[in-house]
């Protein structure tokens, strides 16, 4: 085991996978010469070359549609779409092409396409660089989304997802390539996806979270956990699939459940997940699951203003308060 | 081109006459006319079938259009790749797909190329490389480059072809992916099928510079203008532009000028349109004009030119029966299929 | 009062906004000449010309964002996108511009933009032209969303649209077109966003729906009222706003509540609306809502199939004896 | 050109030598040369001000481009419009905006442009015809064509300049923009600020032919190179592709070649790129140039060059004044403004 970042993590799984199967290619702006704004893919073009390592011209659409026609044809694309919120000049590739194609060719095609998109919000890079859609690609059938956030997660995951014959989001926090984590050296895993995983066991309050939120959530579980209130804490890691099994186990216990995102609360994945719930258990709770998301307004550029609008520790106790206090 | 009006050769100034390459085999000429009788047949029996609601959904007719479709795909191999467009019948057909598999998925049948799923506007055949009709106009081209670049990497010498409308060139993503191609120097060849409309809407209206070839220049690369009723001119500028694109010549734009014949798909009834222009359309027949040439320049005879078109005809027609007899409605059970890849299913 | 359709609705709302405000332009694929594929937009041309009634290239971005140019500069310009499938291709400048670009200049631009797009399944047209994607809309804070179902409603609702200084999704249900209902003669009348209509009292269960939904909700409603179950069905109209106090001054009554959308169950808009539920009034539900939505797969062409993704009265019945048995 | 170094010749052949056009009056000359001033001192104190943490988010310096800002916006009036970059602060500048109000606004004050809601890759003043900053390359380009259209319809005699990088034409967008000002003939001038990189991509790399003004060609416009490090020939191209566009001459496509100087953001240090290019680059100075130009024509005299500058320098620490310590935070309970007009708050 070795202490690495995830931008360490998210690099060697790129390398690694490069090295074992030579039709792994990866493209975006900027990610080869300069290894990408955040760091992500230094040394690829290098170790690579400049047939699997290609920086783009900034033709989102194209060079996604790219990665599609690649896929079809016998690559396995990685493709960067720098921020997330530019995902909206792609969504056609993704969302009518790349989703959907196995299903409308009758199976005859493969489609192992990753797309690589940093999200999340801080920094004061306003409202055209801090959004989070992972709600949007969720609504798609032939999508896989995920959104690791450990270094050990990010690895197996992406390398996971490099493996798979399906698209799959890639949801990488632009604000955690600094966070730090075991990671086996010289071990070839993966992290199966559809599995959640239980940061925290706690008795009296699921928490729900991924990505950076399940970060928040711990903190604030331990914040809890000594004015009394025993917090579950539950990283899903895995979007769709999700894994609803580990989810309600946990629920059965609490029977009390608080679902967290980083994105606008209005139309986000809580509250699918909460329909999902009271689907599968309303019998099962004690109290209405409580949702914690961003405030619905476009992210400002101010500092203060914009720390309103970035679900945290404080918000996620609120939230446990609230769904304990509700009987 | 003793049938062409007057008219038409104003309409289009570079009809050119028929005139087989040299060199260019009798099997290879007989092939294109085989394949342009089919396509005629398969949309002309589409466009019935449609009306008689035995085909549902939408569906675009490549009649007219054969010249293109089949000209440029004589000059590559299976191996090679095309991305087709909403009206992606006669590419399917020209790439060499299953006449009765083809008919089968536009009456829905299981049994169809794709399982009923897809449809006239998703007509696919990865296997024979063509990448899938696709029903939002310009969608597919960037599959065209993503082909190539899976023969840029793994190195097999494979060509791919990307077919698209006037209208489609007004896309961003195809400014997008012959930027690329031109700047990586990767082995596509850009096809319009300038057949002048999108729908009901002109070129003229929605383009200034109408000769389209000439946006080459823009992207540093060569830029060419074919008879899009002539099949033989559509070979020799693909086949040309392929030898190069194999070579490490990079892409080529070509511009295969016609005008579309019939409605826009197969329930247009053109009201919008000058109709003089569309009986004077009928005048260029790629069909006819290519049956004319082979038995002028005494490669075939009538008989042999008439039996081809036949053996078309009943090809299409034993496709419909097919579809229409002895084909079966995809099982409930099905509707979760192939979603996800390896079996995997995630309600 | 007069007779018409859905399709004459919008046209009469159109000319008229066009006849009282020589700001108000058009644009989209084949809606001047043609009229539109659906002939919703004939005549325009004529009465208005080229300037105001533009045949745009097949450039989704550009002219979309183009409107967007135009109402910041004293426009008030509809787009057509002409199948809602496709407005993946625009959806930057939709959610990246129009919803934004007034927050981020502190106030300082108006964005009377109307974005129409025909929606719904139905037809054979497969994959890519018969999604629902209000759901994707509903989570953009700027904007404004509502899928209005009746004449009176879409022509009251499109007026308002036009009117409105702030970005609008105008979503038509493309197998609407034919529907008829009355219509004021001669009246110059708006129907206001966020205001739901109670299509059918009722005491048992609150059916909330929109579109072509709530159509299919009060014929289920009228044989459920056979079999002895009164079912009040909410036509939302509006969806961003939604009228909250509505919906639950409704649960209020009945206790019980189906939430039904054609899009996708995933995901979906429904889930939004039943977490929200849950955050007004837990206390006020006798059993566990219940979603209606298409099952999560890409839209099949084969008819049988397509079938088994619409959802129908059958659907919603089964949604409405579930949550009755359910105590 | 005394100082321009050797190799900067080679690397931007259409370097051309200053002269004011005849007719162009001191008073005009003396603007231009304050508002580079002014943008150079502006984005020079941002730099400064971001590496001190006293300015948030991301920021792109104008630096080194100010003779296209100033050039292209001294040929149009108050009631013309601009679309803008990422790289906006020039364009905001040069359109007249209030330096307090953007600096406080960069500041992330509520005194500022946007209310502290956008920061510098949102700055924008629509009152004075900007429309704004984005930080979505491409995206701002077809509001300059919407501006255009208001202008048909309004028949109110505005053009619109379409600011954009070399990075920026490789967009979908792009393409669709200038396709529809042309099929149009609308008044829109697009204004490419070629400085050969985006970010750390060459564009060499990502677009085969560089002479950017030849899409024109594609487009049926007409397509012009100017130097871009050279206020007269960017003001006089752009001047008289704006005389052309108001008398209904439709777009042009102009291409201000020049090279980036500084990094792509305040903080890039640029150590992907050759450093000696980089400083080869400065003997370019566009701000040096003009101010050598004025004394050497003797249009002013050196004290009242120095003058000039030193006026401009001042305004801006004025600003940054103004900003540091008379501006206030945006109060929390402005949080929910101007989501919607009108005062509406939908929660
Ligand atoms: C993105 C998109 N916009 C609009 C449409 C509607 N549409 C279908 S085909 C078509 C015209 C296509 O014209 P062209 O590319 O010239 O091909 P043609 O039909 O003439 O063969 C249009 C506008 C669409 N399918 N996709
Ligand atoms: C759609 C999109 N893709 C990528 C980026 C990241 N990015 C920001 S600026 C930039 C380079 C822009 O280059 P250019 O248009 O030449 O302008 P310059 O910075 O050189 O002035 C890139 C790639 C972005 N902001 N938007
Ligand atoms: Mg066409
Ligand atoms: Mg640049």
């Amino acid at each position: 085991m070795s202490e690495i970042t995830v931008r360490q993590a998210l690099n060697d799984a790129l390398r690694e996978e490069m090295e074992i199967d030579p039709t792994v290619i990866i493209m975006g702006c900027d990610i080869a010469v300069r290894g990408g704004p955040f760091g992500v893919t230094l040394g690829l073009l290098d170790q690579f070359g400049r047939k699997r390592v290609k920086d783009t011209p900034i033709s989102e659409p194209g060079f996604t549609g790219a990665g599609v026609g690649a896929a079809a044809t016998g690559l396995r694309p990685i493709v960067e779409i720098l921020y997330s919120d530019w995902l909206t000049l792609c969504t056609d590739q993704i969302v009518n092409m790349a989703a959907k194609m196995r299903y409308m060719f009758g199976g005859k095609v493969n489609m192992p396409l990753v797309i690589r998109a940093p999200f999340g919000a801080g920094g004061g890079v306003a409202a055209q660089h801090s959004q989070s859609f992972e709600a949007w690609f969720n609504h798609i059938p032939g999508l896989k989304v995920v959104a690791p956030i450990t270094p050990y997660d990010v690895k197996g995951m992406l390398k996971a997802a490099i493996r798979d014959d399906n698209p799959v989001m890639f949801f990488e926090h632009k604000r955690s390539y600094q966070i730090t984590g075991e990671v086996p050296d010289n071990e070839d895993y993966i992290v199966p996806f559809g599995k959640a995983a239980i940061r925290r066991e706690g008795t009296d309050v699921t928490i729900v979270s991924y990505s950076m939120m399940s970060i928040r959530a711990q903190n604030a579980a331990e914040e809890l956990a000594k004015q009394g209130i025993s917090c579950e804490v539950i990283d899903l890691r895995s979007i769709l699939p999700l894994d609803y099994e580990t989810v309600m186990n946990s629920i059965a216990k609490t029977n009390r459940v608080v679902v967290c995102q980083e994105a606008n609360l209005r139309g986000g994945l809580a509250a699918d997940i909460v329909a999902e719930i009271i689907d599968r258990g309303f019998d099962l709770l004690d109290a209405p699951p409580v949702r914690v998301g961003a405030p619905n307004v476009p992210m400002p550029y101010n500092a203060g203003l914009e720390a309103l609008c970035i679900p945290d520790e404080e918000n996620i106790k609120e939230a446990v308060m609230k769904v304990m206090s509700n009987d | 081109m003793k049938n062409i009006c007057k008219n038409m050769k104003t309409l289009l100034p570079g009809l050119k006459p028929l005139k087989a390459p040299s060199g260019l085999s009798k099997k290879k000429q007989e092939d294109m006319l085989y394949k342009m009788c089919a396509i005629r047949a398969f949309d002309s029996r589409v466009k019935e079938l449609w009306m008689a609601s035995e085909i549902y959904g939408l569906a675009h007719a490549y009649i007219g259009a054969e010249a293109i479709a089949v000209g440029a795909c004589e000059a590559i191999t299976k191996d090679d790749f095309i991305s087709s467009t909403h009206r992606g019948h006669g590419h399917t057909l020209a790439k060499g797909a299953d006449t009765k598999a083809m008919m089968a998925e536009l009456f829905g049948k299981y049994e169809g190329l794709n399982r009923g799923k897809g449809g006239s506007m998703h007509i696919a055949d990865v296997d024979i490389g063509m990448l899938g009709a696709t029903g939002i106009v310009g969608s597919g081209m960037p599959h065209a480059l993503g082909a190539a670049l899976s023969s840029d990497v793994l190195d097999n010498g494979t060509v791919a072809i990307c077919f698209h409308g006037d209208g489609g060139t007004n896309q961003g993503v195809w400014h997008e992916t012959i930027n690329m191609a031109a700047a990586w120097n990767l082995p596509v060849i850009f096809l319009i099928e300038n057949n002048q409309y999108a729908i009901a809407t002109k070129l003229e209206w929605v383009t200034k510079e109408q000769d389209l070839y000439k946006r080459a220049i823009g992207y540093g690369i060569e830029g060419v203008q074919v008879d899009g009723f002539n099949v033989f001119d559509v070979y020799s500028a693909v086949k040309k532009a392929v030898d190069k694109a194999r070579k490490g010549g990079g892409p080529t734009l070509i511009e295969a000028r016609y005008l579309r014949i019939l409605g826009h798909f197969v329930a247009d009834d053109q009201a919008y349109r000058d109709q003089g222009e569309i009986s004077d359309c009928w005048t260029a027949d790629p069909v006819e004009r290519l049956k004319e040439y082979l038995v002028d320049s005494e490669t075939f005879s009538q008989a042999k030119v008439d039996k081809i078109e036949q053996t078309a005809k009943d090809e299409i027609e034993a496709a419909v029966e097919y579809a229409r007899n002895e084909c079966t409605e995809p099982p409930a059970d099905t509707l979760y299929d192939d979603i996800y890849a390896n079996g995997e299913v995630i309600i």
